[in-house]
């Protein structure tokens, strides 16, 4: 407990002046934004000090005044406000990988990575290891193509992973179509991985690229059906309505139980995770549209993959285990750590999944697609419209 | 194919006197329990391992095993029968200078590679085989290593 | 008809897509040892296929010819890693089968033992490399997982874990030690209950059935013909089992199931050998108890001549992968004359082409798991 | 005997709701191995146990080693060969050196060992920088912790005990061959008397030569101190001496 009122007792301390942080005519959001005030105040901080130096310095300049002002101010947070985004995303990502290993390791009888605090320093060191390996290109490839593909791929699924709100204070941008634009980034990676597999010049590569695509198309449908009807359910696309109106009558998993089974399957072969990676089985196709690329490059897919599947399970979260809320507490003192526990619990499921399950052949896959997700997704949703009709919700 | 009636779990005596009269050139030199000893000239090979595969149902060809006696070659055959487990050692003395024998590959698919490996190591060419290439050597290989002739480098 | 319609099948043919050879191996995660499979596929469907073998090829025959019998022995081991003592034993069988001379009852049972643990061991490792390939880690490390209290047990036995250089001309090396007879019985007990577990990873998880059902379909004489041996072949309903049929050492005195099914697909072979490994533990059961029964000084191990009489002789035996043989032929010297082994995957392995044919990229290495490749005994 | 696993499947997978057992199955391991610890053996700090008879590198114990060159002779990889060494007493005898890079822990200088010098010894970490570190000469073949249960003992039974129905009887395998001469073609060389490890073979005068009035000299063999290493049949440059198997 004495941890929440310290942190509380921080909080109050960002929060200190924050009419006047919302007074700012440059403040680039509608509502309170936490890590941005953290970021203001410590800009305020930082750009203080720079300021009083040079004013030290030369007394009475211009650039210590634009410094402090509103708009230099609003500018740096900004930038600020972008490194904590993403190291947060980073450090939540990192985290789940190491559940993973060590989770997996425990259901297979072994125990995991072991070096440095449980094993989490094994994620550090394996990521070291591959920045620090020679930047090798195959030869006989398209080098454009080849590498501003796989560019995207991780700039891609960063940006969706960052873009996922960890609580009604905590987010990037607050659109009203927040879920589908958070779908729509999450889709997009396939595309890059179809191309890449083209440019690399390698078999197993365009195989992968193809089947990759082909896991894309078959899985889209049923997610986004299953958006539209949680969207129905609460009323809106924005995620925090979506969250609230969860948390005002039950978590939408009561109601829509197919939705939330055939939701987390979809998301997982979204993700590319086993039982669903066929675009990069390695008993057929070595690391599939993975193949030719080494080093640094592979770490950051391997990464880009693991924040897919952070994002795979916020959605799960957001969607139907009622976000960052409680029952009876709702929001609660600290809802950020509420909605990353929700998020791991998702991802432990995914890891017991990939634990349990072999891998599914690539016409298994199109036919589980299209024959028993998107039926049970379109149950779901005839189920939802009855309660709808109903007057339940 | 012969038409004549079909053993399908012959005995060791069976199988001696009915290839014995069927193939006079046949020499059955022994018999223990399950197993069948027979020698046989080239010229026959085919024609009595279709007997043998047909009539007496011996479904499985073991083994095409090349022997180097230095002055003659051997080829042994072992084939089985999946239903009493009996065995035939067929055995067919090939002269040094005309290393020919017909393949056996049309009536037994798995004697395939048994014949690919003998001749790429002993130089026994198998007529009518679909594809006498070297399996587990090189291509590039021009002798044949498991010869008496060939004499292993290095010494224990 | 007009000529300016085109035939639908003209059509059809134009449409033809292409078809593209992938080579796999022999650096590649499916081939378990060094070896390739070029598969020809269209799209996604495997329409021919050629194994090449021979990256092994260690002149193993003609290195026996220089050789004096018992220096064979560990040699023989180094045949297949994880059927070592089988190999030997049949080794073994052979030379005494040349020299004419019949070994102790209790040498005989020990051997079947060994046998027994080694095809334990053997079919474990192939259950975790079926576990790999259909993309299952944890069935790769719980099948391990029991095979290690396997080569525990070899170390009790013999002293090593793998190359156990165990049987000899006329015995085996060592007599059981104290206690083995409870560690072996403790083992198989607490192996035919884990063995439940791994079942339900595999057999009660509807993705690995449906990956490995109805693909690989293959006919009773099919499979007679083209040569293929062992669990798969009764798998496709070919009713044979050495050990049964035509019995060595002790077989005949054991009572076990021979496991036959006539389903001739992937699935079909996978049950068989999973079924083996339970009647093994049956056999290995009946024969500790015929080796208590002997008595602790029963010999085990009989004094052979260095020379074996001139000659040919050859025995079979069932390996865990099939039927395996050695054709030994002696000049009388204390060094062998020709020894030649037929080992069961270089056959098994050249049916890939008609296996392969019709499926799925995908269930290329789920079909060719099931051969259990081993390339040391198929290269030799 | 009965059928134990075929009779139960394939089972209608529908009924176990397709993929649930198998996760639970999975999910009961991972909350056992959370609350013990999981099966692996961490390495390096722990090992596991090995007995006696583990067969690891070669043991050489040097006071009970004759030099005989039975292990250098029945090594399959050709990796023993005789040295010259000092020994306590400071003279130079011959003792095998294992090349531990090619040692292949087959244990058969240990079994063949006819004064059961040489063993098999638990010690399995033989890693070095160099290769030429991994020579063992006799010295360093030395392994303190030498016991009983490591020497390999050749028990055989003869052929000939069990059909006279006395079977309990076990020998070693050297301890009746003993090497026989043929008369006519020695030349009394002396040579085996040489090579003889144990000096069971002295050359005893069997009369005189009657052209050159030289004596003629013929080896004896002292049975009891014989222990069959082939040493002197294998340096015999006439073939006159003979191992005679007893069956």
């Amino acid at each position: 407990m004495d941890l929440v009122v310290e942190y509380n007792s921080l909080l109050n301390f960002i929060n200190f002046g924050e009419l006047g942080l919302m007074d700012n005519a440059y403040y680039p959001f509608d509502t309170y934004n936490l890590p941005y005030a953290i970021c203001y105040r410590l800009w305020e901080v930082l750009g203080g000090t720079i300021a009083w130096l040079l004013n030290l310095l030369f007394p009475d300049n211009g650039v210590s005044r634009w410094l402090i002002g509103e708009g230099a101010s609003t500018l740096f947070a900004l930038i600020l406000f972008m490194l904590v985004m993403f190291i947060v995303v980073f450090v939540c990502t990192l985290i789940s990988l190491w559940m993973e290993r060590k989770c997996l390791g425990r259901m297979m009888d072994r125990r995991g990575t072991m070096v440095g605090m449980k094993g989490f320093l094994q994620c550090v060191a394996d990521g070291l290891k591959t920045f620090m390996k020679e930047n090798t290109l195959p030869g006989k490839i398209d080098r454009m193509t080849y590498m501003w593909t796989v560019s995207l791929v991780i700039g891609v699924s960063v940006l969706v992973a960052c873009m996922v709100p960890l609580s009604a204070r905590w987010y990037v941008v607050d659109y009203d179509t927040g879920l589908l634009i958070i779908m729509a980034f999450f889709a997009l990676a396939p595309f890059f991985i179809l191309v890449s597999g083209w440019a690399q010049n390698n078999k197993y590569a365009l195989i992968g690229g193809m089947r990759a695509a082909e896991l894309m198309i078959s899985y889209e449908v049923p997610m986004l059906i299953m958006i539209a009807t949680t969207a129905l359910l609460a009323g809106s696309f924005n995620i925090g309505d979506i969250v609230y109106a969860q948390n005002d009558t039950v978590w939408f998993f009561i109601p829509q139980i197919i939705g939330f089974i055939t939701f987390f399957f979809c998301a997982t072969a979204e993700s590319e995770r086993l039982p669903f990676d066929i675009a990069e089985a390695e008993a057929e196709l070595v690391e599939g549209w993975q193949t030719e690329y080494a080093g640094m490059k592979w770490g950051l897919i391997m990464l880009a993959d693991y924040f897919r599947g952070y994002v795979a399970c916020a959605m799960v979260t957001i969607m139907y285990l009622g976000g960052w809320t409680l029952p009876f507490i709702g929001d609660g003192p600290i809802p950020e750590i509420v909605f990353l526990l929700k998020t791991w619990f998702v991802f432990f499921l995914m890891i017991l999944i990939r634990a349990a399950l072999a891998r599914v052949r690539p016409d298994q896959i199109l036919n589980i697609g299209w024959k028993v997700f998107m039926p049970l997704s379109v149950i779901n949703l005839a189920v939802v419209l009855l309660l709808k009709v109903g007057g339940v919700f | 194919m012969d038409t004549e009636a079909v053993y399908q779990s012959p005995s060791e005596e069976e199988v001696k006197t009915l290839l014995t009269e069927k193939f006079p050139e046949v020499e059955v030199t022994k018999t223990e329990a399950r197993r069948v000893y027979a020698k046989l000239p080239r010229e026959k090979v085919l024609e009595v391992c279709k007997y043998i595969q047909h009539n007496l149902t011996f479904e499985h060809c073991s083994t095409v095993i090349g022997v180097d006696y230095v002055d003659h070659m051997t080829v042994v055959y072992h084939l089985s029968n999946y239903y009493n487990g009996l065995m035939i050692e067929l055995s067919t003395d090939l002269p040094a200078d005309d290393l020919h024998v017909e393949s056996v590959t049309c009536v037994w698919e798995g004697a395939n590679w048994h014949e690919r490996e003998t001749y790429e190591l002993f130089g026994i060419i198998f007529d009518n085989h679909p594809k006498l290439e070297r399996l587990l050597t090189p291509k590039t290989y021009e002798f044949y290593p498991f010869r008496k002739s060939y004499k292993l480098r290095g010494s224990e | 008809m007009s000529d300016s319609l085109v035939p639908v099948k003209e059509i059809e043919e134009k449409m033809e897509t292409d078809k593209m050879w992938i080579i796999m191996g022999p650096q590649h995660p499916f081939s378990h040892g060094l070896w390739t499979l070029k598969i020809q596929v269209d799209g996604e469907i495997v329409t021919d296929a050629e194994p090449i073998v021979g990256y092994l090829h260690r002149g193993w025959e003609k290195e026996a010819e220089n050789r004096i019998y018992p220096k064979i022995i560990p040699m023989a081991d180094r045949l297949c890693y994880a059927a070592s003592m089988t190999y030997t034993h049949l080794y073994c069988m052979t030379v005494e089968k040349a020299l004419g001379i019949d070994i102790p009852e209790k040498a005989k049972y020990i051997r079947i033992v060994a046998d027994e643990v080694c095809r334990i061991n053997s079919h474990l490792m192939w259950l975790a490399a079926v576990g790999t390939d259909l993309g299952n880690l944890t069935v790769f490390l719980w099948a391990m997982r029991e095979r290690e209290y396997f080569l525990d047990l070899n170390v009790k036995l013999c002293g090593a874990r793998m190359t156990t250089n165990y049987p000899r001309i006329g015995g085996v090396r060592n007599d059981v030690t104290e206690l083995f007879d409870r560690d072996i019985l403790r083992t198989v007990d607490r192996f035919e209950k884990a063995m439940w577990d791994i079942i339900a990873l595999m057999d009660d998880s509807s993705i690995i059935v449906s990956r490995m059902k109805g693909v690989s379909y293959l006919t009773r004489e099919q499979c007679a013909n083209i040569g293929m041996t062992g669990p798969a072949m009764r798998g496709c309903g070919v009713d044979f089992d050495i050990r049964r049929d035509d019995p060595y050492d002790n077989y005949d005195k054991v009572d076990f199931e021979v496991p036959v099914l006539t389903e001739g697909d992937s699935y079909a072979r996978y049950m068989i050998r999973i079924e083996e490994m339970f009647q093994s533990c049956d056999i290995i059961r009946q024969a500790v108890q015929k080796i208590r029964a002997l008595g602790k000084n029963a010999p085990y191990r009989i004094k052979t001549p260095t020379k074996v009489p001139a000659g040919s002789a050859f025995m079979r035996m069932e390996d865990p992968r099939g039927e395996s043989l050695m054709y030994l032929v002696s000049d009388g010297t204390d060094k062998p004359y020709r020894l030649k082994v037929r080992s069961p995957i270089f056959t098994n392995v050249s049916t890939s082409k008609v296996m392969c044919q019709g499926c799925r990229i995908a269930d290329v290495p789920a079909i060719l798991a099931q051969i259990d490749m081993c390339l040391g005994e198929t290269d030799r | 005997m009965t059928i134990k696993y075929l009779d139960k499947y394939p089972k209608n997978l529908a009924k176990s709701l397709w993929v649930v057992k198998p996760s639970w199955t999975v999910f009961k391991l991972f909350c056992k191995t959370v609350a013990h610890r999981p099966v692996t053996v961490l390495y390096p700090y722990e090992k596991e146990w090995v007995p006696d008879n583990y067969r690891g590198r070669p043991g050489l114990r040097f006071d009970k080693c004759v030099g005989c060159g039975m292990c250098a002779r029945m090594c399959p990889t050709a990796c023993i060969k005789l040295v010259d060494a000092v020994d306590d007493e400071g003279k130079t005898v011959k003792r095998p050196q294992v090349n531990m890079g090619r040692c292949a822990m087959c244990g058969y200088c240990a079994e063949y060992c006819p004064v059961d010098a040489m063993t098999v010894t638990p010690e399995y970490e033989i890693a070095e920088y160099t290769r030429f570190d991994l020579l063992y000469g006799p010295r360093r073949l030395n392994y303190d912790k030498t016991t009983p249960g490591m020497e390999v003992k050749l028990e055989v039974t003869l052929p000939s005990d069990i059909a006279n129905g006395n079977p309990e009887r076990r020998v070693s395998l050297f301890d009746l061959d003993r090497p026989e001469l043929t008369d006519s073609k020695c030349i009394g060389c002396k040579k085996c008397a040489k090579v003889c490890p144990v000096s069971a073979i002295t050359m005893v005068e069997k009369g005189t030569n009657e052209k050159t009035g030289k004596p003629i000299l013929r080896p004896e063999i002292d049975n009891s101190k014989c222990i069959c290493c082939r040493n002197c049949v294998d340096d015999c440059p006439k073939d006159a001496l003979e191992i005679k198997e007893v069956l």
